[in-house]
């Protein structure tokens, strides 16, 4: 199918939210090396054009899981980035009032679910939200992502088995970026196209390249209709690739310097901006999105810094839930 | 009252939950069309009909993920393992899950499940299929862990654990649901309590922590006991966490002695987690240790000769009992 | 490819093995029903075919592993009558002496590793001896037989995924008896063609009826020379009957009469029965086989009901294995 | 002796025993090319080459399970988990395979592995991966756990653990691994026998049993109380299955007070093990019931301000000791 052509003002929606994603991140990075932030950082800088796309292709009532690498699918989501940097910052204003941390997002509001720190193992309960849908008969779409290192775990096949079995209304979003941790596909995956495992499943398998923003919206709605009309499950694996390491910990010497450089020349944000010129958007339009952007996040540290610690209650208050009858 | 079996007394449970609250709903293996694997499940399908009433493939983690995730968006599933052994493929999804999701959402997300099935030694079916795992399940905080040893306990204790909005471990027995015992009448509903130990016999001379298959074992070697002049004060604490020790406690003032009665294997668990409790808030009423009779320390052998020697027996309880009481 | 010519020689052979192998389990049924056996019994009658045929295309170094379902495998590679009648009856001259029962036959010396009764659980334990042999370099291939039923469970997911990607010298063989305990294939898979799940692993699939034993034998040994050869795993899956309950509890009220006695006009011993008359074998030839068997088998539960039951020192003793050094 | 870092020890102890014996290898993720995740394996890769030191996919079921495969015929594995937490994925291989094999093949077949990685908290890495696992595993038998506190018993440990012929479970420590202590020099063998419990204090007011990272805590609790005039005797057990508590007893004899210190969560456990062998074995000793201060009985929260309060303090061990020694 030929590349559709982007509408001038969902592009600047997108790139705006791109930008936010990785302003946001890049902050947060900052932070992290101050000492702000602790425990696992795991950012999603040069993938955005996935979790940008992906929102525009669902609607407000859709559940959506991520993997620990959360922040920018929560953020484009709806997320504020005062909530979003207050809970890498522990504090008790953060979206799980300091509970989670960085790999632990929720956003009930949004529809957004978390934030799982178990390879494989929010697929299935994903597959859940997407059972209720079918038990319930609503018109909800559950879309679930997770990385290429996560398909050779039994926690995405069973998942997979049962969501295609039961015909369940979700999207499987297999976030291709050639490493798990150190570990490039080549050395966990005998097949090279992961696309070709939805065949096991009956299940229908697209695949794509993820860093134009508008290519990811129009596929994984053609996925998200399937879903929406009783179609069943769909398993997506776009590739895309992060710049940045695994985690904070991670220098990433196992990828050489030209690699990098070459992927840099797909980076979403730039493709983006590219785009825009040539839809004949000013320069001056775009540098004040950048700067609009830039005070946002800049803001968000702002009230991270100045927000109360969590709280002893939240954490002793949130072990079991009340019953009724309780308290 | 009513006489109803153990199997008949949770079937009860789940119907009239299931009448009660269209949230809820049965999935797990063979408990539809094949009526359930030991029968628990007769006739819901019937009922309910295969959108409340699901056969699963084999695939534990992914059906028990499947019952987290509906649960955390407003459903109420009870998930049956087909036996608690076939957990440990989906031990994750209980631990890392399950037990976990309302603190990481900060309570924003409740998990409202029933894990339920046969547990313990089921006669002869060896190593891989005769685990107590009240130890794993016990220990982890944000799960309820209810293990009724009659019929009553295990009807009452369902309709709580399904009305619960917290993920509960329900753990019966394959060797206990032919057991029968008096259930209240129809329409007469009896929700039993979390956090509630039964007194089940009363006696001022020992008292016996137990649960379980053995709950019979310690009842019937206290009749054999008592005849001895040696009275038994039996306490069932029917839910292992949260552990009501109160009545022991209170009972251990009395007695002055403490025995516990368990299947699971001895090192640590509900077994030693009791001990440690009553040595600590019974300290100064104690006139001799606390003693325990578990499961042997070993894998469950096939041959019957021997199995029998692995499970706790009555005379393991009467020899407990004597040495604590100092009688020959 | 066209149907193979049995030799009348081997035909013999598998007819005698498949033989010992009913008659065994036909007296196992009748001394679990006089309650000389306990715990779970499942009967391999109506699948010999395939135990016979695999083991005729294996090396005596090749391990096998095998579920629950395994006293037709344990026998066919060599297992006395007498030790596995024993183990059922739970007694010191059994196979496992009395530790495993029926669930669990191990047989060393004829390299038959068990005997496992999680499903999906030995899938990894078998690629891990197939490993072994990779590791040192040895011509040793592993066959390690499930039913279709334990194909959504993540142990064969990532037993497939794994020895897929090291190529490691195994065979895995799905006997399709198209029944999980009462649960038939089609309200358990989306996929109907099993085989095609090996294209999700990069690996190499088969599929076929496993009523012939020349076929099964055939076809196997392919797969048997291409993991001996360095060519990888294979992924075979073999359609075949059961022709008595799950266990000897299940009255297998989910299938009807009808469909049962049409399978049975395909019962393997029958059909190589009618190979051998066809073969100009004499009637009173076979029947001379059969009344061999008959008393091997009789022999067999008298030696069972003979022997001592199963020892104290053994269930103590092997909780813990020696260490150098240990008395 | 040497000043060796925990990680270089247990290094070290791999190292050698890979050259002492082929059949030893290490399998887990990103231990071969990216070093390790902690670096223990640094420097493995390049030593002993692919065949030896073995990247996986994450797959830990799987390759736990190739690794009890493969020491079934003749290997000896060892298997990391990236941490322990990911172990809960690898449950079943580990209970109803590794614990079972030698006995369910009465004695015919072997299970030589070690799985070993980071047990327990690792700074505000959250609820789902600062789990202590040690009350899973040292309730199985059939295998062995070994939890050291200091480099010399890991390297001293590890190196048993790799010989051994039975499946070890080792539970090292992220915020271990950058700890420092003597070892003995290159060249002098030291293999530290499972079953050992070490003296790491003398003292005649109050006993301490304690490993692993709360090891420390209390140490340096017990410089404090010694600053007070109560001098406090602490035990290391070294290893959890077996437990070797005749010291600890020994010790009790003299001190007449016993406190047990771990991460675990409260509930049962090797904790609740120790209290309830003690209590038994050092009745008529004890003058105060046994203490214990280990974990909160909650998933562990990201914010530091709470993760510290969650785990053992000096505060809470010295609360503990003053409590059973009547002091203020
Ligand atoms: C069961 C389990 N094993 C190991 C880990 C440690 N771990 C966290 S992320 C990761 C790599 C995942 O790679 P991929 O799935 O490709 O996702 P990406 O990080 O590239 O987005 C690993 C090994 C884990 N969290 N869970
Ligand atoms: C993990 C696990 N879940 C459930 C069971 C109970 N169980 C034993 S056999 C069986 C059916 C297996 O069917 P299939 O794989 O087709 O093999 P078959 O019995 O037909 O040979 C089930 C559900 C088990 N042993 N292990
Ligand atoms: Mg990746
Ligand atoms: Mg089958």
């Amino acid at each position: 199918m030929g590349t559709p052509q982007p509408d001038t003002d969902d592009l600047l929606k997108h790139y705006r939210s791109m930008k936010v994603i990785r302003r946001f991140e890049e902050e947060a990075a900052r932070n992290y090396a101050k000492g702000h932030i602790g425990g696992f950082l795991h950012l999603y800088i040069g993938q955005e054009a996935i979790a940008v796309g992906a929102v525009d292709a669902l609607q407000d009532q859709d559940y959506v899981f991520q993997t620990y690498r959360d922040h920018g699918i929560a953020l484009a989501r709806g997320m504020s980035p005062n909530a979003a940097m207050a809970e890498l910052f522990g504090k008790d204003t953060g979206c799980s009032r300091g509970m989670g941390g960085s790999m632990h997002f929720f956003d009930v509001e949004n529809n957004f679910l978390g934030g799982w720190a178990i390879v494989g193992g929010h697929l299935a309960v994903a597959a859940g939200a997407a059972f209720k849908s079918h038990y319930n008969q609503e018109d909800r779409v559950t879309m679930c992502f997770f990385g290429e290192g996560s398909t050779n775990i039994g926690g995405f096949h069973e998942a997979m088995s049962l969501a295609g079995l039961w015909k369940l209304p979700i999207v499987f979003v297999c976030e291709n970026n050639q490493y798990a941790m150190g570990t490039p596909l080549e050395r966990t995956s005998a097949l090279k196209d992961l696309s070709i495992k939805a065949k096991g499943y009956a299940m229908v398998g697209d695949r794509f390249e993820g860093h134009d923003v508008t290519v990811v919206r129009e596929r994984l709605r053609e996925a998200v209709e399937r879903a929406r009309s009783g179609g069943g499950p769909t398993f997506v694996e776009i590739l895309t690739y992060r710049f940045r390491g695994h985690s904070m910990s991670d220098p990433a010497k196992y990828r050489t310097r030209t690699e990098l450089e070459q992927k840099k020349q797909l980076d979403p944000i730039q493709v983006t901006h590219e785009q825009l010129l040539a839809l004949g958007v000013e320069e001056k339009a775009i540098d004040d999105i950048d700067l609009e952007v830039d005070e946002l996040i800049d803001a968000a540290v702002k009230f991270a810094e100045e927000s109360e610690p969590a709280r002893e209650e939240t954490m002793f208050g949130t072990v079991y839930a009340e019953e009724e009858g309780d308290a | 009252m009513r006489t109803l079996r153990y199997r008949e007394a949770l079937r009860e449970a789940m119907l009239e939950e299931m009448d009660r609250d269209e949230r809820v709903f049965l999935m797990g293996e063979e408990v539809g069309h094949y009526q359930g694997a030991y029968k628990v499940s007769e006739g819901l399908l019937d009922k309910f009909g295969e959108r409340r009433v699901i056969d699963t493939p084999i695939a534990e983690a992914g059906f028990a993920g499947i019952g987290i995730g509906a649960a955390m968006v407003g459903l109420r599933p009870i998930i049956e393992f087909m036996t608690w052994n076939f957990s440990f493929v989906a031990f994750d999804q209980i631990i890392s899950n399950a037990a976990k999701i309302h603190q990481m959402s900060a309570g924003a997300l409740q998990v409202p499940i029933v894990f339920r099935g046969p547990n313990g030694a089921a006669r002869q079916v060896a190593a891989q299929h005769s685990h107590a795992v009240a130890p794993f399940y016990a220990s982890i905080p944000g799960l309820y862990v209810c293990q009724p040893s009659t019929p009553r306990d295990a009807k009452g204790l369902l309709k709580t654990a399904i009305r619960s909005n917290n993920p509960v471990v329900f753990l019966e027995g394959e060797t206990l649901y032919g057991l029968k015992g008096e259930v209240p009448d129809e329409g007469v509903e009896e929700l039993i309590p979390f956090g509630a130990a039964r007194v089940a016999r009363t006696g001022g001379d020992c008292t016996i922590v137990t649960w379980g298959r053995p709950y019979h074992v310690a009842m019937a070697a206290a009749e054999k006991l008592a005849a001895d002049g040696i009275e038994c004060e039996i306490i069932d604490p029917r839910t292992l966490r949260p552990l009501d020790l109160a009545p022991v406690i209170e009972s251990v003032r009395k007695t002055n002695r403490c025995v516990v009665v368990h299947e699971h294997w001895p090192y640590g668990g509900p077994g030693a987690e009791i001990v440690d409790q009553v040595q600590r808030d019974a300290f100064d009423y104690l006139d001799a240790p606390v003693e325990r009779v578990a499961g042997l320390d070993l894998p469950m052998p096939y041959a019957l000769n021997l199995e029998e020697q692995v499970l706790p027996t009555e005379e393991r309880v009467i020899d407990a009992v004597r040495r604590v009481s100092y009688a020959k």
